[in-house]
């Protein structure tokens, strides 16, 4: 018997639990004032995330899917993609699209059930958010195809919960993406559920961050609840994609705070207690301490943007809740192209325009 | 008699067949201390124990596929898929294996198991869960294809679905899972799987449909009678095989009919509906057949979606339209 | 002009889509240097190289919903699925993302991808390779679905799918691919994408097929004409779209249909077929539409195939039926 | 940076290219005669390997998939099988049926186009052959996770393709056989090709067996043409997974010394030079090279095998030559337990018994 191969996976982690370094930091966070726009990201997250719980609560929006204690993760990698990387978000990245300069009402009317939370005029390449588990991965797959085709240095970026890395898309493209040494970064949100499933009983694998091995590809294992760490490894990959070297998993260990939707009780399935330990870790905390230990920021500062954020979420709802509602014709308006004639009757009735004739 | 509603009455069924069969076991995301997203496995794992109430990595064709070696290896398994828009991931293990095992062992092995998932529109949900795709599983040899509109048919075509020594695919209606309560008597009596339920009978018209839109067509089936129109509405129910004979009954009486579904038109299963009248149902036809369904486009959502659905006004144009046709 | 089969015929319409539009790759299974099994892409990958003409892992999920990636980034790809038994796989991809992305991102992105497959039995081929899903791809909304039946029909037919903004599924029936040859000019030109082809002109009886049936409803009609029948054919060749109004102006003319697929009988596209007759069609009809159709079985291995396949034969006295009816 | 998990996979071979043993066999191989059956079957494996195919170019059988050099593979898993252990096969696993009792013809029926090719009385519970890659590893899972509720000491040997790996089916199985710490083996035949598609473009992992890490179960890696390696790492895990000790995934290193199929042509695709090195480590010549620098084996023994595995083949031939064809009926008999009455019109018709009549 002999070993034929020997595989490892790294974890990285700058800040302590209670956001002291805990050795060397990479060099961008040489001047703590660099992680500023971070950490205004993150609470301007976390501002738009309560008010989108509130208009779900009183009934203004549809089932939604919070991203309270991941905004670590949306703001490492929010600061390290480029204009013209694209980004294949599952669910929850509002956080990263709104630091790609997506508009929030977008979000909110994604939620309220209207396909126009999907048009991001800013940031026109990246894709839509994606409901059936790990099926964007395969999408990711072919954009990097698609970059490496034509010799871009661009990246792409897809996002997948660990509860999505039991799906076969998520391995089909790992695979595929080794295979053709795609420009791709996956970063699994392993946020330790899947509505009620733990991460343990999820895979018996000692991490996510290895699954990667079986796809001959680059892992990396970081806390997803540290925005330095996540910064690094994330823009790490992300480089090393861009020059052709290769794509990485990178699994990002941080904790759903949240239930899984509004219309989840998490409360059935785990303990206050794990709880309230999750708490310890969260990410907005973390970094508010090591910012302000470093003195790049204070109590003022922390006022003047609660209030900023605040107006921000009131000024998103506003301009969601007065988007006129959609008309019928939106249903047919991007079905084609340009609509089948087949299909005019259809559009026709449906805008009250004609009756539905089975003889017509 | 407990008054249940139809999710209410699945948990009942289920809970009915894993107490007296050893052999059932339920299956899925979420089904066990969560009790499924809709509450439908609530309190199994509590009586039957993990081993039997398996909660499932995120990975829904292996489920099926799973199932359907637990079926050969003598378990009954009982699916349920989250939605019904994440079950396309299984048609590869239902229509290359499910539908297929006993042919192709030519009876050596065989595929008992159910599939249930909750289906169709208006329950104001997320991108991908409104999906009713009865028609393309309604295509699959081998299979059943079942869809109950009432706790009680749910509660006895459930059990009914389970006992059946071939797999069937339960499509339970999302939107009535909580609509109504009715006495539903905990008897363990299955229903016949191959007989559609005559709801109400009629003479001017038959309203033919299945799912929820067995309530919409009630619903238009009242406004008419309001009117002085006797139209008899048909659950079609058991989709696959399709109870041609109560349908062309019915028709051969009326000579009208509306079909009403909630899918995409083309090649729903109210074609097939359509395609059995303008065969074997032609001499009885006095109008053109009527169906009333989704749009051929992708179901909108929320704020659309009851732009898309059909609905009771739809549905009455339709069938004036077949009424007053000479 | 070279006299081409249907093989040569989509061959050549890959390689002259991929000489006039850079953005057209083609991907699948053993398409580089193994040309296809079935030899579509032989010679690709030498004129366009291996970063164009793709070898993927064996992973049809993950192939499709790559081409999605693919194309909303601006390429053109076409897919080759080894045959239609595998693409069960790719449903979820097709389902939930091809056939919406242009209207989930309310035509922000879009998603030009052709995702082409051997079709249908009576090829003598293992298990799993005679499948025709045509129906269930034609009820997904957002996608368009053709089927040639000839080598003129599959390079025009092809040309016009690889150009159209939107996603097609191109279903080659497997059968014909090297039956016959006939001149094929390749101008580069496409055939549209929604209309019906009249293959033969009659007033006495309306034939309508697709694909490899085809072929088999023209011996049909072969038959039908020694007796002095005359039957129209008519060659559906893009499904969805439907052309419903070449077939309704056939059948207004003639008064009796016969609609023949190799499928399985249940929510085929046949089904569609008579639905659309039994309503805006009914007005014509003189007899019942006849389904000449695969049993609701499983495609049966080779030793059997022939039975369950509609051949002369079964057109024939569904032809006869429909002609006798008074 | 620090390290939180590590792996290695193993590797065993006993013989070398020549049949000479390398270190100390397992105890099992301690007489030589011991192997002497395995030998016996693989020659017998390959002879009813030519036989199908001289069918086939004869125009007397359809599409066949050869076993040519996976004798080892399928010999040494025969033997470690248990009865009660459910085998599910690939579509090349005819010489592991063989020795679970299918009689031959079958196999030759089944390629000959007639599902009576599944039907096999002599060992009931192994499932039928499998076309759609991968997917029978989904139903390996159903079957062991049965054996496991039932808590009996059985285990499910599910064979897959080098191919096969990349297929999420086969991840989602591996996945959750972990989670359950199922009775349940996967062999991956790795014959270095899926059709035309080399291994090493097939993934970029260094091995197969690592793709089980990602799942976090055991996995080995060993010598498919050494016969004594491939029964001492399967009969392992094989014992390991009846025992409870969970799932494994091996790796079998082996070559396809035939064209895919009947209808593939492999010159296409590969060298002569490298089929020709190939053929150097095949695993029949080795077993026999061994057994007879043991004295377990002469040449008379040779003689009269070959004679005794013609004669076989010829026997199987006949059977399925002899075989009358299905009759029409067969496609209803057992499409449901009892046809529904909906359908019995459509078997009448088949059947010539009836017309087809849209009025009926
Ligand atoms: C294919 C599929 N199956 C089931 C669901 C229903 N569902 C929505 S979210 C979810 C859990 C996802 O967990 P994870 O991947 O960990 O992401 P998280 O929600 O924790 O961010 C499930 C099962 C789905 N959306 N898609
Ligand atoms: C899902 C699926 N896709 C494609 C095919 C067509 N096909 C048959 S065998 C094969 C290659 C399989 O390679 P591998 O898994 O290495 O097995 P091998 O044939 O080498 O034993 C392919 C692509 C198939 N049978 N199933
Ligand atoms: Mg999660
Ligand atoms: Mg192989």
């Amino acid at each position: 018997m002999s070993v034929v191969a020997r595989f490892e996976v790294r974890y990285t982690q700058y800040l302590d639990e209670r956001g002291r370094a805990l050795g060397p930091l990479p060099e961008f966070a040489r001047d703590p004032r660099a992680l500023v726009p971070a950490y205004r990201a993150m609470v301007l997250m976390r501002a738009l995330d309560a008010k989108a719980i509130a208009l779900q609560r009183t009934g203004r929006m549809g089932t939604y899917a919070s991203t309270l204690g991941k905004e670590a993760i949306d703001a490492g990698c929010g600061a390290v993609l480029e204009k013209d990387d694209v980004v294949l978000p599952s669910y929850r990245e509002s956080g990263v699209l709104f630091l790609r300069g997506v508009a929030p009402h977008r979000v909110f009317l994604y939620w309220g059930g209207d396909e126009r939370g999907n048009v991001f005029p800013e940031s026109p390449r990246d894709f839509p958010f994606c409901v059936p588990i790990a099926t964007q991965l395969a999408h990711a797959v072919g954009v990097a195809y698609a970059i490496r085709l034509r010799g871009e240095r661009r990246a792409a970026l897809a996002f997948a919960g660990d509860g999505a890395t039991s799906k076969g898309d998520f391995h089909e493209a790992l695979n595929a993406a080794g295979v053709w040494c795609l420009p791709l970064v996956v970063l699994v949100v392993n946020n330790q559920y899947a509505i009620s499933m733990p991460r343990r009983r999820q895979t018996a694998a000692e991490t996510l961050a290895q699954k990667a091995i079986a796809a001959g590809i680059a892992c990396e294992q970081v806390d997803g609840n540290d925005a330095i760490a996540v910064r690094d490894v994330v823009g790490r990959a992300l480089a090393r994609a861009r020059a052709g070297d290769g794509p990485t998993l990178v699994e990002a260990l941080t904790y759903r705070l949240s239930d899984h939707t509004t219309a989840d009780d998490a409360s059935r399935y785990r303990s206050a207690e794990e709880l309230a330990e999750a708490w310890k870790r969260e990410p907005v905390a973390r970094l508010r301490a090591w910012l302000a230990a470093n003195g790049a920021w204070t109590k003022e500062d922390e006022v003047a943007l609660e209030r900023e954020c605040a107006a921000r979420a009131e000024a998103a709802a506003k301009a969601y809740l007065e988007t006129p509602p959609p008309d019928p014709e939106q249903m047919f308006r991007h079905l084609y192209a340009q609509l089948p004639a087949a299909y005019r009757w259809q559009r026709a009735a449906a805008c009250g325009e004609a009756t539905e004739d089975a003889c017509a | 008699m407990p008054a249940l509603n139809l999710v209410e009455a699945v948990n009942r069924a289920l809970a009915r067949a894993m107490e007296d069969d050893p052999r059932v076991v339920v299956l899925g995301e979420d089904v066990g201390v969560n009790g499924g997203v809709f509450r439908a496995t609530v309190g199994l794992l509590e009586r039957f124990g993990p081993e039997r109430v398996v909660d499932t990595p995120l990975s829904e064709a292996l489920i099926a596929g799973m199932a359907i070696g637990m079926a050969a290896e003598g378990l009954r398994p009982v699916v349920e898929i989250q939605f019904a828009g994440f079950a396309y991931a299984t048609l590869d293990q239902i229509l290359n294996h499910a539908g297929r095992l006993r042919h192709r062992t030519q009876g050596r092995l065989s595929c008992p198991m159910v599939m249930r998932m909750p289906c169709g529109a208006c329950i104001r949900a997320p991108e991908h869960h409104s999906e009713s795709p009865e028609a393309i599983f309604a295509h699959v040899p081998g299979i059943r294809v079942v869809a109950p509109s009432s706790p009680a048919r749910a509660y006895g075509l459930l059990l009914a679905a389970i006992a059946d020594p071939d797999p069937v695919v339960f499509l339970e209606p999302a939107r009535l899972y909580r609509l109504w309560r009715e006495e539903v008597a905990d008897d363990g009596a299955p229903l016949a799987l191959d007989r559609a339920f005559v709801l109400r009978e009629g003479s001017d018209l038959t309203l033919v449909s299945w799912g929820a839109m067995v309530y919409e067509t009630l619903s238009a089936a009242d406004a008419l009678a309001r009117e002085g129109v006797r139209a008899e509405v048909i659950d079609v129910a058991t989709l696959k095989p399709l109870d041609e004979e109560t349908i062309l009954a019915s028709v051969a009486k009326t000579g009208r009919c509306v079909v009403v579904t909630e899918a995409p038109r083309t090649c729903s299963f109210a074609s097939e509906v359509a395609a059995v009248l303008a065969g074997r149902g032609l001499t009885s036809l006095l109008a053109p057949v009527e169906r009333v369904t989704g749009w051929d486009t992708v179901t909108p959502l929320a704020r659309l979606e009851a732009r898309y659905m059909p609905d009771v006004p739809r549905i009455l144009a339709a069938a004036r339209r077949a009424l007053a046709y000479r």
